[in-house]
């Protein structure tokens, strides 16, 4: 019962995720896409926690927390290096 | 014309490997060919044999520890190839890359950074070395470390690293890796084993049980500190730059 | 239920590849390419692979994005527009 | 900074590690316990190699207590800023105006400036885009969010035990002048082995 | 069962921000106002849903990882989104003004 209702909020969470893909695929600028990248991958982790819950493995946690601290260099580093950079946009 | 030609190549292919897929036996049935042969062998042996909870990691580093070694191996060669191309820093110099834009970063993030390493190197260091009991290990240990720096290095600039991390610090860990796991592997030979059995069979046991266990996890810190140090080395080598900024007497 | 999921996975792996195969802008394929490290981590996990999961997060995901884009920085960054 | 106090801020540190050591590996085995004692000591002093410091001097046992009541203060508002959001997201005629304001803060070191701007992004309506010296570049979604910005100011200066100092200073509009405040390569470098 | 009924709601209210962000992120016009719902509604989303599955998981040791994990979102997600928007202002990317219609700032590039 409880699981079925996570798959949901799973799913839901992962359709979303599908839509948010549109930001960074066609994101005007380059920093839209980072921005897409960093809401999907916060999806990506919900899922991970939820599937976690769903299969009842907890050791998938250490999953979840390896993905939010890689989000975080990830977008730190990117943006980081996007404004450092002498690159102007190519829209 | 072409584009029709690959096209069909493509279609032809996709075909293919979907009749493949159709006819695969079923994911995770345990009558499965694949399942039925060695899989039973190493669940029912792995503890036992290789003091592990872990059988992923019993598996890798012990049952198939020819394959670790050439892989830890291929990473080395990874970081030989990448200094063959751009060369390594001279030692006493000291370059940037990121700092040179003239744009400092931000307050915000570098407080945030200052306050984040500390619990992501906590984090990869409970990784390696609970590599034998949960998921994880060097590997993902070393790359998480990697992480660490590699964020530390963009947001404080090249300059500020490469005198935290100096080359006289990354130069003997990078071989770590394939050292140790060479080390322990002549160990088991010393003991009248083979290459890589861990230790002298009839002695460990003797000697103290968990011996192999520790072994085991020494393997794992000299692959996790040389993966990380074999990746800061080639992000530190690929965002040099020639000229130099300052001379470190 | 499970199996929707999965398929839901799939659909965002093939259309992440496809994206980030065509994208004109390098940059952009990178950043693309690291979504789909982190939907290749989410079917490890439902595939019960903790160890390949957490290998994925990390390498494919963190570092290797970081350092395509130190790469694409060092080069040009526009595809090549030949012939045509 | 004195020896006597560096050694306690790592003893700190090395216990603050431990203790998410231990909520990392899930158990309260001995052998877990040592271990976990002996790498969060070397974690320790392996930060304070590459960082110069253990612990930014601001946290202090008071700010630690401080702590859980911000909290509950800080999610309250991000509640309140989510149900604002949401009634800009949701009118179909999306009624913004945003604008780039600039805010002088009192707040004194890097840490309470770093808190403050992080809550000034979980708010309703603000996102601090640029941090230089003590004045902060807001990005508002309409004008009147950038009124919530004071109160959150006494709040962080509540945390941290800072004391105001000088007139009140508000918020103005202006343009953002791009090389305004930005240091250049070797400007505020530190030391060989001081802090980064 | 009243600990599955906390988590469940939690969880249905997390998605509800989910959607709303998912919604700014397609709807907002530059990349300075898409910060806005994506950092805060993706952020309160994510928290509530994994502060519902730590209701969910009672006391164990799960508990105080979903702590640590809602935690460092919280930390890392403002900071994240304070690293992109001043990328985006660092390289003079126009924002959106009400008053005139169109984009103004930057140097138009």
């Amino acid at each position: 019962m409880m699981d079925d209702f996570l798959t949901v909020i799973a799913l839901i969470i992962s359709l979303n995720a599908v839509i948010c893909l549109y930001r960074a695929a066609v994101g005007p600028t380059t920093q839209d896409r980072v921005l897409g990248v960093n809401i999907v991958g916060t999806k990506a982790l919900v899922v991970v926690v939820l599937v976690t819950f769903i299969q009842t493995e907890s050791f998938f946690l250490d999953v979840a927390l390896v993905y939010a601290l890689l989000l975080f260099v990830v977008t730190v580093a990117v943006s980081r290096y996007l404004e450092a950079e002498g690159w102007k946009e190519v829209a | 014309m072409k584009n029709l030609l690959a096209l069909l190549f493509i279609a032809a292919l996709a075909a293919l490997l979907l009749y493949v897929v159709a006819n695969m036996p079923p994911m995770g049935d345990p009558e499965n060919p694949t399942a039925t042969h060695v899989i039973p062998r190493y669940l029912e042996g792995a503890e036992e044999e290789t003091h592990t909870v872990n059988v992923i990691t019993g598996i890798i580093l012990n049952y198939r520890g020819y394959d670790t070694m050439g892989e830890v191996t291929v990473i080395f060669t990874a970081l030989a190839a990448a200094l063959a191309v751009l060369g390594r820093e001279r030692r006493g110099r000291i370059y940037a890359y990121v700092d040179r834009s003239g744009v400092p970063s931000s307050v915000i993030v570098r407080t945030m950074v200052r306050f984040l390493v500390p619990l992501i190197v906590l984090f990869s260091v409970y990784t390696i070395l609970h590599g034998e009991i949960s998921p994880g290990g060097g590997f993902q240990g070393g790359a998480i470390i990697g992480g660490s720096m590699i964020v530390f290095t963009t947001i404080f600039g090249l300059y500020e690293s490469s005198r935290r991390i100096p080359q006289k610090v990354r130069f003997p860990l990078e071989g770590a890796a394939v050292m140790v796991f060479f080390l322990v592997g002549v160990l088991g030979m010393v003991g009248g084993g083979d290459f890589l059995t861990y230790a002298w069979p009839k002695a460990a046991a003797a000697l103290h049980p968990a011996l192999v266990t520790w072994l085991t996890v020494l393997v794992e810190i000299g692959i996790g500190l040389g993966g990380a140090m074999v990746l800061t080395s080639i992000l530190f080598c690929m965002i040099r730059e020639e000229e130099e900024i300052a001379v470190v007497a | 239920m499970g199996t929707a999921l999965n398929l839901v996975f799939i659909t965002l792996l093939v259309a992440t590849a496809i994206l980030a195969v065509f994208a004109r802008d390098l940059l952009a394929a990178v950043i693309i390419f690291s979504v789909y490290s982190l939907i290749m981590a989410l079917m490890w996990q439902r595939l019960q692979a903790p160890d390949l999961a957490l290998t994925e997060a990390a390498v494919g995901a963190g570092v290797t994005t970081v350092l395509f884009v130190v790469t694409i920085f060092k080069t040009r960054r526009r595809e090549e527009e030949e012939g045509e | 900074m004195t020896g006597d106090s560096a050694v306690r801020k790592k003893i700190l540190l090395t216990c603050i590690l431990f203790l998410f050591w231990v909520i990392f590996t899930a158990t309260l085995a001995l052998y877990d316990l040592v271990l976990g004692a002996v790498s969060s000591a070397l974690v320790a002093v392996l930060t304070v190699a590459l960082l110069g410091r253990a612990l930014d001097p601001r946290i202090t046992p008071m700010v630690l207590l401080r702590l859980p009541v911000f909290m509950v203060r800080l999610i309250w508002e991000i509640v309140k800023a989510n149900y604002d959001v949401a009634k800009i997201i949701l009118n179909p005629r999306l009624p913004i105006d945003p604008r780039i304001v600039e805010y002088r803060t009192y707040l004194p070191d890097d840490l309470p400036r770093t808190v403050f701007s992080d809550s000034i992004t979980l708010t309703p309506g603000t996102v601090t885009v640029e941090l230089t010296g003590d004045m902060l570049n807001v990005h508002c979604l309409c004008p009147y969010h950038q009124e919530g910005l004071a109160g959150l100011e006494r709040l962080v200066a509540w945390l941290f035990g800072v004391k105001k100092e000088g007139p009140a200073r508000g918020a103005q509009e202006t343009a953002f002048a791009a090389e305004g405040g930005a240091g250049s390569l070797t400007a505020g470098r530190p030391e060989r082995g001081g802090e980064v | 069962m009243a600990k599955d009924i906390v988590a469940g709601a939690l969880c249905c209210v997390g998605t509800f921000f989910f959607l709303l962000g998912t919604t700014g992120l397609l709807r907002m016009p530059d990349v300075f106002t898409r910060l806005h719902p994506s950092t805060k509604c993706d952020t309160l989303g994510a928290c509530s849903i994994i502060i519902g599955m730590a209701v969910h998981s009672g006391w164990s040791w799960e508990l105080p990882k979903l702590v640590i994990i809602a935690c460092f979102l919280l930390l890392s997600s403002a900071t994240c989104g304070h690293a992109i928007g001043r990328s985006a202002l660092r390289r003079d990317i126009p924002y959106w003004r009400k008053k005139t219609g169109e984009v103004e700032g930057g140097d138009g590039s």
